[in-house]
């Protein structure tokens, strides 16, 4: 094995805490109604193309991202269209969605239900992501950009290399270890499949050590393969993030302010891969994923492949009930995720885990006033000073913020997890970066 | 109200003006006070030489080079009489901590001390000015004190002076510059002495 | 006399006469020769002010601040320490600044949220600022529609017109404080505060909800939401209500205070303010 | 050598603002901001230079001559004054960005008792300057006030994020910030 | 159904608390306390005590009576600035003092500012340095060290030996036969010289240092850019004229420069925050002590040339930022 | 109008050295004891005054574009009287002084007294004006002189308050801004508590 990589700047080692690394994945059966919103992804929603009472097939096509980003939407179950109205969704506010009442599991034709691998292909890098488009595949590694955009490279640049992102930094998660371990051979099909969109000849699989049973493996895979390598890497949060694993793995600088495609890099998750080569070879739209449910007092932490729609409270009972203690309900991994104020919320594409919290462990430290540890703007990846954009957004100096170059923060949490004193720092900055955005747009005009 | 124009000949001859009357006024109040900025400075000389010195009824100044340093210093010899009683003298040191100070030390005609004031001075209060004789009796080791049989140092530095706590820079300026009144006096005694001869 | 008048005098007089008169000349000749054109108010401006150029302003003297006051075209922020406000009168006077006569208004607040009439149902764990709870979620009560209560607003308002109601969770506007500045108004991530005319005696009816949702959605959240049921615009005979997206609004330019709409809204969502207490009490739900 | 002394002596050991007192106004006043606090030392130190050349002509050459010594303070402002106002009439002309830069400070400097204290130190006789020796003079001082100001200036800007309890906002603070500075800059105490 | 708490990510925090950190440094400052004791006897611990318990009453009750603000007394703050407080000053310096010296710290240092984190100033030095000039008779009057004193008054005072080199120096007296006054190496690196309380002993305090620097309180930047700085300084002097200026480990080894460069140099709220900034301040501490060791009226110049290098501090700040990423790029 | 506002206002509303943060050189300089504090605040107002009658009274007969350094040389003449009387009649003060009674020339509160108020208003208003300010000064550093002489030396215009010696601090320069500092505080809370 090649000595293991990492990026240099910052980072922090949060505990690991992945309970579910070692439970394999496992299918649900369909709950009994599912809530599909319309916007899963990062763009402009879905618009329906069904109507209240439409009876739908698994499978089938029921919304159309119609604009440039934006994505398509599939019913993830069979039955019929109970209505098209506002649901709360993890943001915390209510969103249009189409509620499906679930009857059976009819699929619609053409979907090729059968589990072996295909790896056989003839098809052009059009029509690669012509099918990728049409079965709504979006990122999986949790900013869901649609996925088919990202394979069509702008004019004037060049990909030079193709990046799977197998890191999983974030503590807890453990959804992309399983799919690594238990659909390696789809994964490394659907690696070729994007490679071929792209019109690269180089992939890099990053895997961070802590998975060394899922590097291994893809090793293994990887020696049939000879333009895909896979790359052990040092734990380190948050390699995940696709500036960082660049950084680390083909050592460039994504400027800032600019795509990884500025460096010749393309960034996809595994379970893009995966989801790539469902949607492009068995013809099977991102109807379902793995979502990792964990949790210190969860009876059954586990892995389970579920259906889109699905109300995270019947995630959390196959996890064996919501326990005594809870405190806090994640949606996502313990560093990104957003807390949910609702346990009804539908699971979708970008749902990467529901984590349980004790009640003690939900808990934030009291807030004390900063004693300029430097510790922040030490451990920032991004090289920027937390602290100070905290407090010149307190103090509403917007563009200082922008000099200081609050919109390269990729809210990582890193600061706020290593803070001494428990300032909120990452809050005011999200507050600074809203304002600054929308400061910069209005001077755009 | 009828301002005044801002027109060349306007502006130049109301500054004109305004300087003349000013400076007017000025040269009369200077004249004025002239004579009693003297006296207050003639005055003040006469303390402190009267402090420095027994009783007299005529002084005779003068002014002589100091063996070391630049600028000469004030002898005034005190007769009483007709007999010199005291000579007090107008030193200095730059030795300071802040700058110069100015002395008058008095000596009897043979070459003791008599006593000691400080004239000008900017030490620091509360350490350095301890050398004035409101604020400590500090200075009063002079009084009597003999420099031909002992020496005008600190003890620090092997002399006979007492130091002043945490302000030894000043101690040991003070005695320099009672040192260079006493070496330019010892220096030019018999010239001194002799005047009085004749 | 010549101890008085002497050719010290002499001296005196016609060096610093010299000296003055040179200083004009040299002054008239080198401000005709470069000679700048600007905004003529600035030098009206820098007439008034005092001329001690103390940079007691902030700013690198007398005439930088009469430079940033015209730029700015107010007086807002401004201040000079030795012409103290006279000065600024007297500017404001010359540049014709004066305020006029306007209406007096007043911010209130449109949301009755309290913590008992809509329990919360989360508990909010973040920096306490509106700004990012309303960015995370739809609020502990779960209206998207209501106030947060973290009091941002309330860091807003420079005059002390605000403090936050710890019982109810909602902040409370002082009528003799507020200056009408619309400080607040702004920082509300949720646009809850509205600048309404001070009105007679400071009575003032409005309705105290800006939630849109469908009544029954609203209702769940909120004991006092606005259902959008319209009662109070068949009551109204003014015209003055108006119902959009399931809220009822009322002009404040038109509403005459009549006090007819509150006892019909079966949510008492309808807040009158500074009103003698009603003689007999009208059905409704007791608040506290 | 001599010079350097001269310069050493006037930044550290008897620093214009924090060890003489002299300039105060525009240490606080225009100490906000770093980049004006720049301005004006650059202003300072200009001027203070310029003043200085000027007023120690005038000393030696019409003052002393003519015994009218006692007319020191009020030739020397005046001469301050106008020189400072020829200089900003023409800066403004000639070089509109210099003037953005300094020249927008120059009327501060002339109720500033920074110059004008440095003046009439740079004739005293304690030091006995030759013309040479009292620019030098004035600029250390300048030197002084530009370290100062914009030392005080950085820590200013930093307060001004740190939410100083109400009563010691703005003024207070910021004196007790110039005080501690003094008490920092005793350690220079006797350098030279 | 339960009540959910929702708050914006990470939903994980450090351990690391700013009391734990506090209590981490007063940890550390262990085995310089017991030298202290060892040396200087009861004095030293009554000195100690007086100055934590004051400094921690003072801070108490600002918070409480002026400021109307959270008390954060027990944070450990107060108790480092008391303790080393009481490290910068003679052990047997008399507690109305000591008392005055916290007051300062505290009320003019510390909560003139807002307290914890806000104040520009290293609050334990401007008491120390209050105090070294409104009192400089009993500041400068350094008890010997004397095994296990227990009498509080009738200490040996004696002088440092930075003072004992900057007044035979000032008196044209060689530094090689000055050093036959000052003990030799090994006592100064154990403890055994006249100075203020906690300063003495350059052993025990570098041992709290490594302490610190494993649990990673610290960070190696400043006191190795001080120290180092001072030794190279020190040591361009010493070369030049080897009788007029000592050598660098003197230096190191006497007066406050170890206590200095690694609790006071260190402390997070008056230095640096890039590590960059971090080096420069040090460097700027390192020459300025030596400056003003060597060259200005006082012997000892390095609470001076903090308090100095305090104040540029915002400054550095402001122009070392850190290196963001992506800032220029290198790609290879 | 309110004569006795007007002249009562400088001492803790508009107080020129606790609020206007004027003429701060000569309220650090010479403060080192409320003696030499008092003499410094009565000669400002001496000169004060003094200008402000002479300048309402020649107001009209100034062109504006020199108005500023017909002005100065009105001050500065009464400074270099000030100067010359104090040295004839009061030595010891006159020492103790120094270079801030030429200084006064360059004091902002001079300057702007005769600009924003003399210059527009008859004498007598400007003489209870520059009583009110100048007294406001002289009240402001006789203060601060006798906080810097109570902590610095023990006494107080010479009278020992405590035996031994004070915090030498509060003589030397750092102890001047420091006193300003928290009497500024002071006097904002004062004021504070005065208007409500
Ligand atoms: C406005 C926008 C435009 C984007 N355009 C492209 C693109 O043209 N090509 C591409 O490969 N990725 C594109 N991306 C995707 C980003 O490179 C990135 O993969 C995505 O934002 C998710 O990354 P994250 O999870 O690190 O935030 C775009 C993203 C955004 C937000
Ligand atoms: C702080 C941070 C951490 C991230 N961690 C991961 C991760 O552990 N695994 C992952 O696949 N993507 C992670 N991402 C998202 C990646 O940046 C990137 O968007 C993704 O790999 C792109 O692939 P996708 O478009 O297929 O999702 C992270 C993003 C950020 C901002
Ligand atoms: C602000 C300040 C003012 C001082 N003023 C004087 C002074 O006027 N005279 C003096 O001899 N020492 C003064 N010193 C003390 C000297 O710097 C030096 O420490 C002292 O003279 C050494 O004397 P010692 O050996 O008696 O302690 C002052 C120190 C400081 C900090
Ligand atoms: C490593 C470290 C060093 C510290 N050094 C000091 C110090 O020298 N003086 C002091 O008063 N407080 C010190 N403190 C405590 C605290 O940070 C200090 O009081 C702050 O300046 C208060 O805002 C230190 C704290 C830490 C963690
Ligand atoms: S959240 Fe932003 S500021 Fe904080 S460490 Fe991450 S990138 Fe840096
Ligand atoms: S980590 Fe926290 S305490 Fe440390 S500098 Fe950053 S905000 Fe301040
Ligand atoms: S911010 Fe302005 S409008 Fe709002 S309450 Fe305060 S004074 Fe009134
Ligand atoms: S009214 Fe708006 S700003 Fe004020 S507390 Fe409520 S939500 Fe926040
Ligand atoms: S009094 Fe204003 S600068 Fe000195």
């Amino acid at each position: 094995m090649e000595k293991l990589k990492t990026f240099v700047m910052g980072g922090v080692h949060p505990p690991e805490n992945k309970l579910a690394e070692k439970q394999s994945i496992l299918r649900l059966d369909p709950p009994e109604s599912v809530a599909i919103p319309l916007s899963q992804h990062l763009g402009v929603p879905a618009a329906p193309v069904v109507n209240k009472g439409d009876e739908v097939l698994a499978g089938q096509l029921i919304a159309k991202g119609e604009a440039f980003i934006s994505a398509n939407i599939h019913a993830s179950v069979s039955g019929k269209v109970a209505k098209i109205d506002a649901v709360i969704d993890s943001s915390g506010y209510r969103k249009k969605a189409i509620l499906i009442n679930t009857e059976g599991d009819k699929w619609t034709d053409g979907i090729d239900q059968d589990e072996s691998l295909v790896t056989d292909y003839d098809l052009d890098s059009k029509e690669i992501t012509r099918r990728i488009q049409d079965n709504g595949v979006v990122g999986m590694g949790g900013a869901t950009f649609p996925s088919h955009v990202k394979m069509m490279v702008p004019k004037g640049k060049k990909a030079e290399y193709l990046i799977i992102n197998g890191v999983e930094c974030e503590p807890c998660l453990t959804a992309d270890h399983r799919l690594m371990l238990e659909k390696g051979e789809e994964i490394m099909v659907g690696i070729t499949l994007q490679m071929k969109a792209l019109g690269v000849d180089k992939a890099i699989i990053g895997i961070e050590n802590n998975k060394a049973d899922a590097l291994e493996h893809l090793e293994r895979l990887a020696e049939k393969y000879p333009a895909i390598s896979v790359q052990g890497l040092k734990v380190k949060y948050p390699q995940g993030a696709e500036k960082q694993l660049i950084k680390a793995l083909v050592n460039r600088e994504v400027p800032s302010g600019k795509l990884p495609i500025e460096v010749g890099c393309v960034v996809h998750n595994v379970g893009t891969s995966f989801a790539v080569y469902e949607a492009v070879l068995k013809n099977k739209p991102l109807m379902e994923r793995v979502v990792t449910v964990s949790g210190t007092s969860v009876k059954k932490p586990g892995n389970f492949m579920v259906r889109i729609g699905t109300p995270v409270i019947t995630l959390i009972e196959a996890a064996g009930g919501l326990p005594e203690d809870t405190g806090k309900v994640i949606n996502g991994g313990p560093m990104m995720g957003k807390a949910l104020n609702d346990l009804n919320v539908p699971v979708t594409k970008g749902t990467s885990g529901i984590l349980i919290f004790t009640e003690a462990e939900s808990k934030r430290p009291p807030e004390q006033n900063c004693i300029r540890c430097a510790r922040c703007l030490t451990i920032c990846p991004m090289g920027l000073e937390p602290y100070l954009l905290a407090q010149l957004t307190d103090k509403k100096r917007l563009e200082e913020c922008e000099d200081e170059r609050i919109m390269d923060c990729m809210e990582c949490g890193s600061c706020l997890y290593i803070c001494p004193s428990g300032k909120p720092l990452l809050d005011h900055i999200r507050v600074g970066k809203t304002r600054v955005g929308k400061m910069i747009r209005e001077r755009a005009g | 109200m009828a301002k005044k124009e801002s027109t060349f000949l306007n502006m130049v001859l109301t500054l004109i003006i305004v300087a003349a009357a000013a400076s007017f006024t000025l040269a009369t109040v200077y004249n004025l006070t002239k004579a009693p900025i003297e006296r207050a400075r003639e005055a003040a000389r006469q303390e402190a030489i009267g402090m420095v010195l027994p009783d007299f009824d005529e002084l005779q100044s003068k002014r002589l080079m100091p063996v070391t340093g630049s600028d000469s210093l004030e002898f005034n010899l005190a007769y009483r009489d007709g007999n010199l009683v005291g000579i007090a003298v107008a030193t200095y040191t730059g030795m300071g901590y802040s700058g110069r100070i100015r002395a008058m030390v008095g000596f009897t005609p043979d070459g003791e001390i008599i006593d000691v004031v400080p004239l000008e001075h900017s030490e620091t209060p509360g350490l350095g000015d301890k050398i004035e004789k409101g604020k400590s009796d500090w200075s009063n080791q002079f009084r009597g004190f003999d420099p031909r049989v002992q020496t005008l140092k600190v003890r620090p530095d092997g002399g006979d002076i007492d130091n002043i706590t945490a302000a030894t820079i000043t101690a040991r300026a003070y005695c320099d510059a009672i040192d260079r009144a006493f070496q330019t006096f010892k220096a030019h005694h018999s010239d001194i002495i002799n005047k009085e001869n004749e | 006399m010549n101890e008085i008048l002497n050719e010290i005098t002499l001296f005196s007089v016609v060096s610093l006469g010299a000296i003055g008169g040179v200083a004009a000349i040299i002054l008239f000749l080198v401000a005709q020769k470069f000679k700048v054109i600007e905004d003529p108010r600035i030098d009206q401006v820098e007439e008034l002010l005092p001329a001690a150029n103390c940079g007691g302003c902030g700013l690198a003297g007398c005439r930088a601040l009469a430079e940033a006051i015209v730029k700015a075209e107010s007086l807002e922020g401004f201040n000079c320490p030795p012409g103290g406000s006279d000065v600024m009168q007297d500017i404001a006077k010359a540049m014709g600044w004066e305020a006029g006569e306007t209406t007096p208004m007043i911010a209130v607040l449109r949301c009755n949220g309290t913590r008992e009439q809509a329990p919360p149902k989360v508990r909010y764990d973040s920096a306490m600022t509106c700004a990012f709870a309303h960015a995370l979620f739809a609020g502990e009560g779960g209206c998207p529609y209501g106030c947060l209560g973290c009091g941002d607003c309330v860091l807003a308002c420079s005059f002390d017109a605000m403090y936050m109601d710890k019982e109810t969770g909602l902040p409370v506007i002082l009528d003799d404080k507020c200056v009408a500045c619309a400080a607040c108004v702004k920082e509300c991530p949720r646009n809850i505060i509205e600048m309404r005319k001070k009105g007679k005696k400071d009575r003032r009816i409005f309705v105290s909800c800006i939630n849109e949702e469908k009544g029954g959605v609203a209702r769940k959240n909120c004991k006092v939401a606005c259902i959008g049921c319209g009662k109070c615009l068949k009551e109204c005979k003014f015209d003055a209500i108006t119902l959009e997206n399931n809220l009822a609004y009322i002009d404040f330019e038109k509403c005459t205070l009549c006090r007819k709409c509150p006892p019909v809204c079966p949510t008492n969502a309808i807040h009158e303010l500074n009103f003698p207490v009603r003689k007999q009490k009208p059905a409704e739900t007791v608040e506290s | 050598m001599e010079y350097i002394i001269i310069i050493i002596g006037a930044v550290f050991v008897n620093n214009i603002v924090l060890a003489q007192f002299l300039g105060i106004c525009p240490y606080l006043g225009v100490s906000a901001k770093v980049s004006t606090s720049i301005g004006m030392s650059g202003a300072v130190m200009f001027v203070m230079t310029l003043a200085t050349l000027v007023t120690f002509l005038i000393f030696n050459f019409i003052l002393v001559p003519f015994n009218i010594e006692y007319l020191q303070t009020i030739s020397y402002i005046l001469v301050v004054a106008s020189l400072v106002q020829m200089v900003e009439i023409i800066l403004k002309k000639v070089s509109p960005a210099l003037y953005q830069a300094l020249g927008i400070f120059l009327p501060l400097i002339v109720t500033n008792c920074a110059i004008l204290g440095v003046t009439i130190l740079a004739v005293r006789e304690d030091y006995g300057f030759n013309l040479l020796e009292g620019v030098v003079f004035a600029i250390g001082h300048a030197l002084g006030f530009a370290l100062t100001i914009i030392l005080f200036a950085g820590i200013r800007e930093h307060l001004e994020l740190m939410d100083v309890p109400k009563g010691m906002r703005g003024a207070p603070a910021a004196l007790v910030v110039a005080g501690i500075l003094a008490l920092a800059f005793m350690g220079f105490a006797n350098l030279v | 159904m339960k009540v959910l708490t929702v708050s914006g990510s990470p939903h994980f925090h450090a351990e690391e608390s700013v009391s734990k950190l506090m209590y981490g440094v007063v940890f550390s400052l262990i085995p310089a306390m017991l030298v202290s004791f060892y040396f200087f006897g009861l004095a030293a611990i009554v000195v100690t005590l007086t100055a934590v318990v004051a400094c921690m009453a003072f801070e108490f009750l600002i918070q409480k009576y002026l400021i109307k603000g959270p008390l954060t007394i027990f944070d450990g703050s107060a108790i480092i600035t008391g303790v080393l407080l009481a490290f910068n000053v003679p052990a047997n310096l008399p507690l109305g003092l000591v008392v005055i010296g916290s007051a300062v710290a505290i009320g003019m240092g510390k909560m003139t500012f807002g307290g914890l984190g806000k104040n520009p100033f290293n609050p334990a030095l401007v008491g120390r340095v209050f105090l070294m000039i409104s009192f400089p008779v009993q500041m400068t009057t350094y008890p010997q060290p004397s095994v296990l004193n227990v009498s509080l008054t009738d200490a040996v005072t004696g002088p440092t030996p930075l003072t004992i080199i900057k007044d035979g120096v000032s008196r044209g007296m060689p530094v090689s036969e000055l050093m036959g006054q000052i003990p030799d190496y090994i006592n100064l690196l154990m403890g055994n010289l006249g100075g203020s309380a906690g300063e003495i002993s350059a052993i025990a305090i570098l041992l709290g240092g490594v302490y610190m620097l494993i649990r990673k309180i610290i960070s190696w930047h400043i006191p190795v850019a001080y120290l180092g700085s001072a030794a190279i300084f020190a040591g361009i002097f010493w070369l030049i004229s080897p009788e007029v200026y000592p050598d660098p480990l003197f230096h190191l080894l006497t007066g406050g420069l170890m206590l200095g460069a690694i609790y006071m140099a260190t402390d997070y709220t008056t230095s640096p925050m890039s590590r960059t900034g971090m080096i420069i301040f040090g460097i700027g501490c390192g020459l300025l002590t030596i400056i003003i060791r060597l060259f200005g009226a006082y012997p000892e110049g390095v609470a001076f040339s903090i308090l100095i290098m305090n104040a540029f501090v915002p400054l550095i700040n402001r122009g070392l930022k850190p290196k963001r990423f992506g800032e220029e790029v290198k790609n290879g | 109008m309110g004569q006795l506002k007007n002249f009562t206002k400088g001492f803790v509303k508009d107080n020129p050295v606790f609020v206007l943060l004027l003429g701060l050189c000569p309220a650090l300089g010479v403060t080192t004891s409320a003696f030499n504090g008092l003499g410094m605040g009565l000669a400002t107002t001496f000169v004060l005054v003094s200008s402000n009658i002479v300048v309402s009274i020649i107001k009209n007969l100034i062109p504006s574009k020199v108005r500023i350094p017909s002005y100065i040389v009105v001050i500065a003449s009464f400074v270099t009287i000030t100067d010359l009387v104090m040295e004839a009649y009061l030595p010891a003060l006159f020492e103790s002084l120094g270079l801030f009674i030429p200084l006064i020339v360059v004091n902002c509160l001079v300057m702007g007294r005769a600009e924003a108020f003399a210059s527009k208003n008859n004498t007598w208003n400007s003489i209870v004006d520059g009583m009110g300010m100048g007294l406001g000064f002289a009240f402001a550093l006789t203060v601060l002189g006798g906080l810097r002489e109570i902590l610095g030396a023990g006494e107080i215009f010479g009278w020992s308050i405590f035996a031994g010696d004070g915090m030498l601090v509060f003589v030397l320069a750092p102890g001047a801004f420091i006193g300003l500092g928290y009497l500024v505080a002071l006097n904002n809370i004062v004021k504070k508590k005065m208007e409500s």
